[in-house]
């Protein structure tokens, strides 16, 4: 197919993935554009919905209320928890991270770490990535009792990077990158399960996310084409290269 | 002086009358569909309060939870006001010794330096002041009382964005003080301190809070560097070290997946700030109008 | 010697602003100038802007800018001329006005993006386009602008309009050849004011101009301002923040730039009109 | 040109009424009077400058033969034929060249030659032709305050008017420059009408053929005496005159 | 008061030289001479006001024994000893009362009472106290020009100076507030030693016992002649004097 528009809305956390793929896929296919919005990914839904987007980028599976929507899966996002780089704490159990995010463990000690408050960082509402969290470890959001709430990613990891005795959550691959490049922070592992890009991929890690391409009906044509290519395996490298995970 | 004749008798001015009256009723009419556009998005939102008969709940303590139908605004209101007025508490007195400074002590070489420092800083997009508040400023507090992100933090980032706004318009103020005055000042044989802080300041007081009200818009309205080191937690301010989050910041952090009554409930605290602004100013316009009307000085 | 002390107190004060203001600047000069390259300037973003440049990030931007600026000015000037010069016998009406726009110099410019994505891409069909964006911007430096330039126009002395009432000359030809010249300060004022607040801009421009870091083609395409791209680089992309300082760094020069440059224009263009027949 | 019944007032303040005279073609015409008592605003009506401010006109003034009162009438006409000079200098911000060239073209002359040609008179006139024809393209703001006003009868001479208002045109003037411009006005007697208000008394016996003294009774305005100056400083007939002229320190 | 070889300039343009008079204690002294002459800038160089330009000063002034143009002299209480009344009226922009409290304070007096007492007895002095007592707090800028002006001298008098210096303390005024203020000088004669430079020469001859002329030579100013008033105006030695004192308009 020569010639052709894409409209894409949607999750700031997948937009920049997205970018890089649709540079590759207009570079095999001249003369078509593709544009990619941000917005949040309720957005690429709306978006979707009103017709606005030709396919929307949505950081989470499709709620009961999206069913009239399809999703493709192109990517896996695994979430970790991280402390500051000088923490001595290495593993937390579901339940401690559960008493310290409900405001019952104030303390490192009482988790075996070195006597220092616990600075408890969390997701805005409405955040995938918070709603993931509640459903995997069954909370409610009213019960979380934070001291940080933070939006993007990256705001995770520079409020972690600079308190001393805080916890948060944030997507490995990103947190990967940064612990390899200095920045003075840590994933910790859960319930002994190692926060790894590789264990996600195999499967060897639960609390992982799915970044998803949804469309109205079946796509055709163009939305097609570019959603089979962002499946394919023509785009591991960028995928990688942005610290997700293969599907 | 008005020019408003009984009869606009040239053809030229006639038109010109015309056109400068459409070009401003468009802009009227475009200005009037913003705030129509936020009364609009926020309707289901105010609306359901409405019929649930709990207008006010929204100003209640009731946690902000939309996902559980709770939107308790007022702790981000409260932070709001006192992110701001905490941000003018530490900028006015700063500002104005700089504006001061600017003005009566520093040769022209510094002043011109300065005054290019204030400008480059005002040009700094609120991003960076946020990048630089969240590295540098948040561990310096979390040294001391973590976490750190909190009321003290936005309160020190946002004065100094608003820093520049007050010593430059001060300045501006102070210099169009007449020279008469300051010789008035010092024919009486008074101290340089006297002359600044009894004559020059008070002569300079309306266009100086002028400067004052456009920094208190700014700080309100910041978005982002409040959003990167204030912490965001929604919760009454109790102190300084605490982290709260300011109605802006709430906007911004979830704009993007809010949906139904959630967006709506943003919509609405836009709307809130926007009334706030409006307060602001019209109480400003009372203040001046009155002042200039009964000539009344301290 | 309390006098001294009082001085002593301001310098101290001035000298802690610039230091400040030092630090703040300083982080972004040495953390931007560590990333910053002349290539940075004329190449495309590659890897979701962690390197290469900014070359079509900077073309949206000045795009974007231009076309506010180009909406907005004589918008403007066209409206602060009515309020003050032709308004002033409807004085409820102006009070209205006024006090109108001051709001809307108050309004979040989150507030301003929403809106522009509902009227400008949406309802008037212009989609994520620079033109969007641009007009986006052009709404919400106008409050401001219209305000500087009509306190501006206020305070041009009166007995120069009786005199040129008393020559019988025409208001048009009063407000064109004597007013606007006299307010020149203010209208300079006005502009950088504008220009800063249109440049450093990000909230407003995510949902109008959008996201996409091609180079544009046209006004109606999408693309990302500096500001955007800053805020992208140091919130959404791994490995970014030293892009986003020198993004940061050519964006403060960049506004310095334009600052110096409309400030001239202006003064020349006045000049010409005030000294030559 | 004759006023009759003249009523001035700003709201529901009347601060002029029942003035009535006549002002002679070719003679120059003083007013004087206290301050407030609504010589500049008497001044004001006679080129229609009050129907820019908030100000009610009552009565009549004919000027060659209509009333000039009237709305029909021509303002930017009209003033073009009554000039009218301030208190307070208040050349334009402009070059000296432009402040005289900008009524001529706003009144249609489109010639540059002619312009140039009528811009030179008028500074000869003025006597100002030496002092500043080689910096015709100075901006006018920097020349001093008598040379200001010099240049801003100038711009009303230039438009060759019949009649010239001055509103006190030297009080704002060291004596100098004061004595310069009344001599100008000297100059102009007999080839225009003007009339003057000054707080001068000797100024104004100086130049004018005719005086009219204001008063303020009950705070209002009224003409009380008008006739040949002469008669109205050695032999005023109304004793409020009387004691104004004799009394009053200028 | 000694002045000796008075040399002021600014930059390196001078604009007085070679001024030397004695003003005598109690007595009025007039200064007079066209604009630009230098007048203003020797009235600042006795209160050392100077010291607040870019005015360069050389000579001598002696004042009660000592110069006072030395640099160890304590200027703030040198100003508290010679006030000084500006051509335009300028009152802070305070209150009446904080407009007369406010050097008083600054000069170390602490007793609410005393102030009190001392601003009603120069309010007194210079005919304030009817016209404003019963409105002490409101603005200073509500008043009228002559009010305002009379509120500067109450001003510079409260502090009880020795010498008061005025620069044109009527050019601003209408002739009505002009005379009561020039009746206030001459009740201040005898009480205090008044410098008072103006450009009207009748008030000049009115008010004053000693008078001065200054003159522009070559761009300098100079003092061309000064002697008892009288002399000056009836008399003078020298006859640019005499050219000035008849011919000059005022
Ligand atoms: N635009 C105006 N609005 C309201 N009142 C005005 C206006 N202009 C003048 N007045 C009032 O009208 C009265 C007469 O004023 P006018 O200026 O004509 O007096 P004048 O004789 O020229 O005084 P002066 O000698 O001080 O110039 C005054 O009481 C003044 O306050
Ligand atoms: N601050 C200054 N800087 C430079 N030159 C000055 C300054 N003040 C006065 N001059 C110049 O000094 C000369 C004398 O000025 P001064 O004001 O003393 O004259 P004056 O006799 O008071 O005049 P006038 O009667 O107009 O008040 C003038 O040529 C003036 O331009
Ligand atoms: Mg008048
Ligand atoms: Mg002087």
């Amino acid at each position: 197919a020569s010639g052709g528009r894409l409209t894409l809305t949607g999750s700031s956390t997948i937009a920049p993935l997205i970018l890089e793929v649709a540079k590759r896929f207009e570079s095999q296919h001249p003369g078509v554009r593709i544009n990619v919005q941000t917005g949040g990914s309720s957005r690429g839904i709306n978006d979707v919905r009103l017709g606005l987007a030709d396919i929307g980028m949505v950081s989470r599976a499709l709620k009961a209320s999206e069913k009239d929507l399809s999703a493709y899966l192109i990517a896996r996002d695994g979430i970790g928890i991280i402390t500051h780089k000088n923490n001595p704490v290495r593993n937390l159990t579901g339940d401690q991270i559960v008493g310290i995010y409900s405001g019952k463990i104030r303390n490192w000690e009482e988790v075996g770490g070195s006597n220092l408050p616990i600075t408890v960082i969390n997701k805005a509402e409405g955040r995938s990535t918070l709603e993931l969290f509640l459903q995997h470890f069954s909370l409610r959001n009213s019960q979380i009792n934070a001291q940080v709430v933070i939006g993007d990613n990256q705001q995770g990891i520079k409020s972690v990077s600079a308190i001393a005795g805080a916890i948060g959550y944030v997507s490995i691959g990103t947190a990967e990158y940064e612990e390899n490049h200095g920045t003075p922070i840590k994933l910790i592992s859960m319930e002994g399960e190692i926060p790894t890009s590789e264990n996600v991929a195999k499967g060897r890690y639960q609390f992982s996310r799915q970044l998803n391409l949804v469309v109205r009906n079946t796509p055709v044509g163009l939305a097609k084409e570019f959603i089979a290519f962002a499946q394919s395996d023509a785009v591991k490298d960028i995928i990688e290269a942005q610290f997700f995970v293969a599907p | 002086m008005s020019w408003i004749a009984k009869g606009i008798v040239n053809r030229t001015d006639h038109r010109l009358s015309m056109m400068l009256a459409v070009l401003s009723a468009g802009a009227a009419l475009l200005l009037t569909l913003i705030v129509l556009f936020l009364i609009k998005e926020s309707w289901p939102f105010l609306s359901s309060r409405w019929h649930s008969g709990s207008w006010f709940d929204w100003l209640q303590y009731q946690g902000w939870y939309p996902q559980e139908n709770r939107f308790g605004m007022a702790p981000m209101l409260l932070a709001s006001l006192a992110v701001t007025l905490g941000a003018l508490i530490v900028a006015l007195p700063v500002g104005l010794a700089s504006a001061i400074y600017l003005q009566f002590y520093a040769n022209p070489k510094v002043a011109r330096t300065f005054r290019l420092l204030l400008t480059l800083l005002a040009g700094v997009p609120s991003v960076v002041f946020g990048l630089w508040g969240l590295t540098r400023i948040v561990p310096l507090i979390a040294l001391w009382q973590p976490p750190g992100a909190s009321l003290l933090a936005a309160i020190l980032v946002l004065s100094l964005m608003v820093l520049p706004t007050i010593a430059l318009t001060s300045a501006a103020a102070l210099a169009s003080v007449s020279g008469e005055l300051l010789h008035g000042g010092i024919a009486l044989g008074m101290r340089r301190k006297t002359q600044i802080l009894h004559i020059m300041l008070p002569a300079a007081r309306s266009n100086i809070f002028g400067g004052v009200l456009l920094a208190t818009a700014r700080a309100l309205g910041e978005t982002m560097a409040v959003l990167m080191v204030a912490g965001n937690v929604v919760q009454f301010p109790a102190g300084l070290f605490d982290p709260v989050r300011v109605l802006t910041a709430n906007i911004a952090l979830e704009m993007s997946y809010a949906m139904g009554d959630h967006r709506a409930s943003l919509f609405a605290s836009g709307l809130l700030l926007t009334a706030m602004v409006w307060l602001l100013s019209w109480g400003s316009y009372r203040v001046t109008r009155n002042g200039r009307e009964a000539g009344q000085y301290g | 010697m309390v006098d001294r002390l009082f001085g002593w107190l301001m310098s101290g004060c001035a000298a802690l602003v610039v230091s400040l203001l030092l630090w703040v600047l300083g982080d972004v000069l040495i953390e931007g100038v560590a990333h910053f390259s002349w290539s940075f300037l004329f190449t495309e973003p590659e890897d979701s802007g962690r390197s290469g440049g900014i070359a079509p990030i900077l073309v949206s931007t000045l795009w974007i800018l231009s076309i506010a600026l180009v909406t907005a000015l004589p918008l403007g000037l066209g409206v602060a001329v009515w309020l003050s010069e032709f308004a002033a016998g409807r004085r409820r009406f102006s009070d209205i006005a006024r006090v109108t726009l001051d709001i809307l110099a108050g309004v979040p410019s989150i507030v301003y993006g929403l809106f522009g994505n509902a009227f400008f891409s949406i309802y008037l069909g212009l989609g994520f386009s620079l033109l969007s964006g641009g007009l986006t911007l052009a709404l919400m430096i106008l409050p401001v602008f219209v305000r500087t330039c009509e306190s501006g126009l206020r305070a041009v002395n009166d007995e120069w309009r009786r005199g040129a009432l008393a020559l019988g000359m025409a208001r048009s030809a009063a407000i064109w050849h004597i007013l606007l010249p006299a307010a020149r300060p203010a209208i300079g004022a006005g502009l950088v004011l504008g220009i800063g607040r249109a440049t450093a801009e990000t909230a407003a421009l995510v949902f109008t101009s959008g996201y996409v870091d091609r180079m544009p083609e046209s006004p109606l395409d999408s693309g990302r301002a500096l500001a955007v791209h800053i805020y992208d680089l140091s919130m959404n992309v791994t490995g970014g923040d030293s892009a986003a300082y020198a993004s940061a760094l050519v964006l403060v020069v960049l506004i310095v730039l334009l600052n110096t440059l409309a400030q001239s224009l202006l003064e020349d263009w006045f000049k010409r009109r005030v000294f030559v027949s | 040109m004759r006023v009759r019944d003249l009523e001035v007032g700003y709201g529901d303040k009347t601060v002029l009424s029942q003035v009535s005279l006549d002002i002679y073609k070719g003679c120059i015409t003083a007013l004087i009077g206290p301050s407030g008592c609504g010589k500049t605003s008497f001044l004001s009506t006679l080129n229609r400058l009050t129907d820019h401010s908030d100000a009610r006109v009552a009565g009549q003034i004919l000027f060659d033969g209509q009333d000039l009162l009237r709305d029909s009438v021509d303002t930017l006409g009209l003033r073009r034929r009554i000039g009218m000079i301030f208190q307070r200098p208040n050349p334009f911000p402009l070059s000296i060249r432009r402040n005289l060239e900008l009524p001529l073209k706003e009144h249609g002359i489109r010639d540059r030659q002619v312009r140039y040609r009528k811009i030179e008179k008028v500074l000869k006139d003025v006597g100002l032709w030496e002092e500043v024809s080689d910096r015709l393209d100075a901006s006018a703001l920097a020349l001093s305050g008598g040379q200001q006003q010099r240049l801003c009868i100038a711009r009303a001479l230039v438009l060759e008017p019949e009649v010239l208002l001055m509103d006190e045109p030297c009080s704002a003037l060291d004596p100098i420059s004061s004595g310069i411009v009344e001599e100008l006005i000297l100059r102009l007697r007999g080839r225009y009408t003007v009339v003057i208000v000054t707080h001068n008394l000797a100024q104004a016996r100086r130049v004018a053929n005719y005086a009219g003294f204001f008063w303020m009774t009950e705070r209002v305005g009224k003409l009380i005496e008008f006739g040949l100056c002469r008669h109205l400083f050695e032999a005023p007939r109304h004793a409020l005159t009387a004691a104004y002229v004799s009394g009053a320190r200028g």
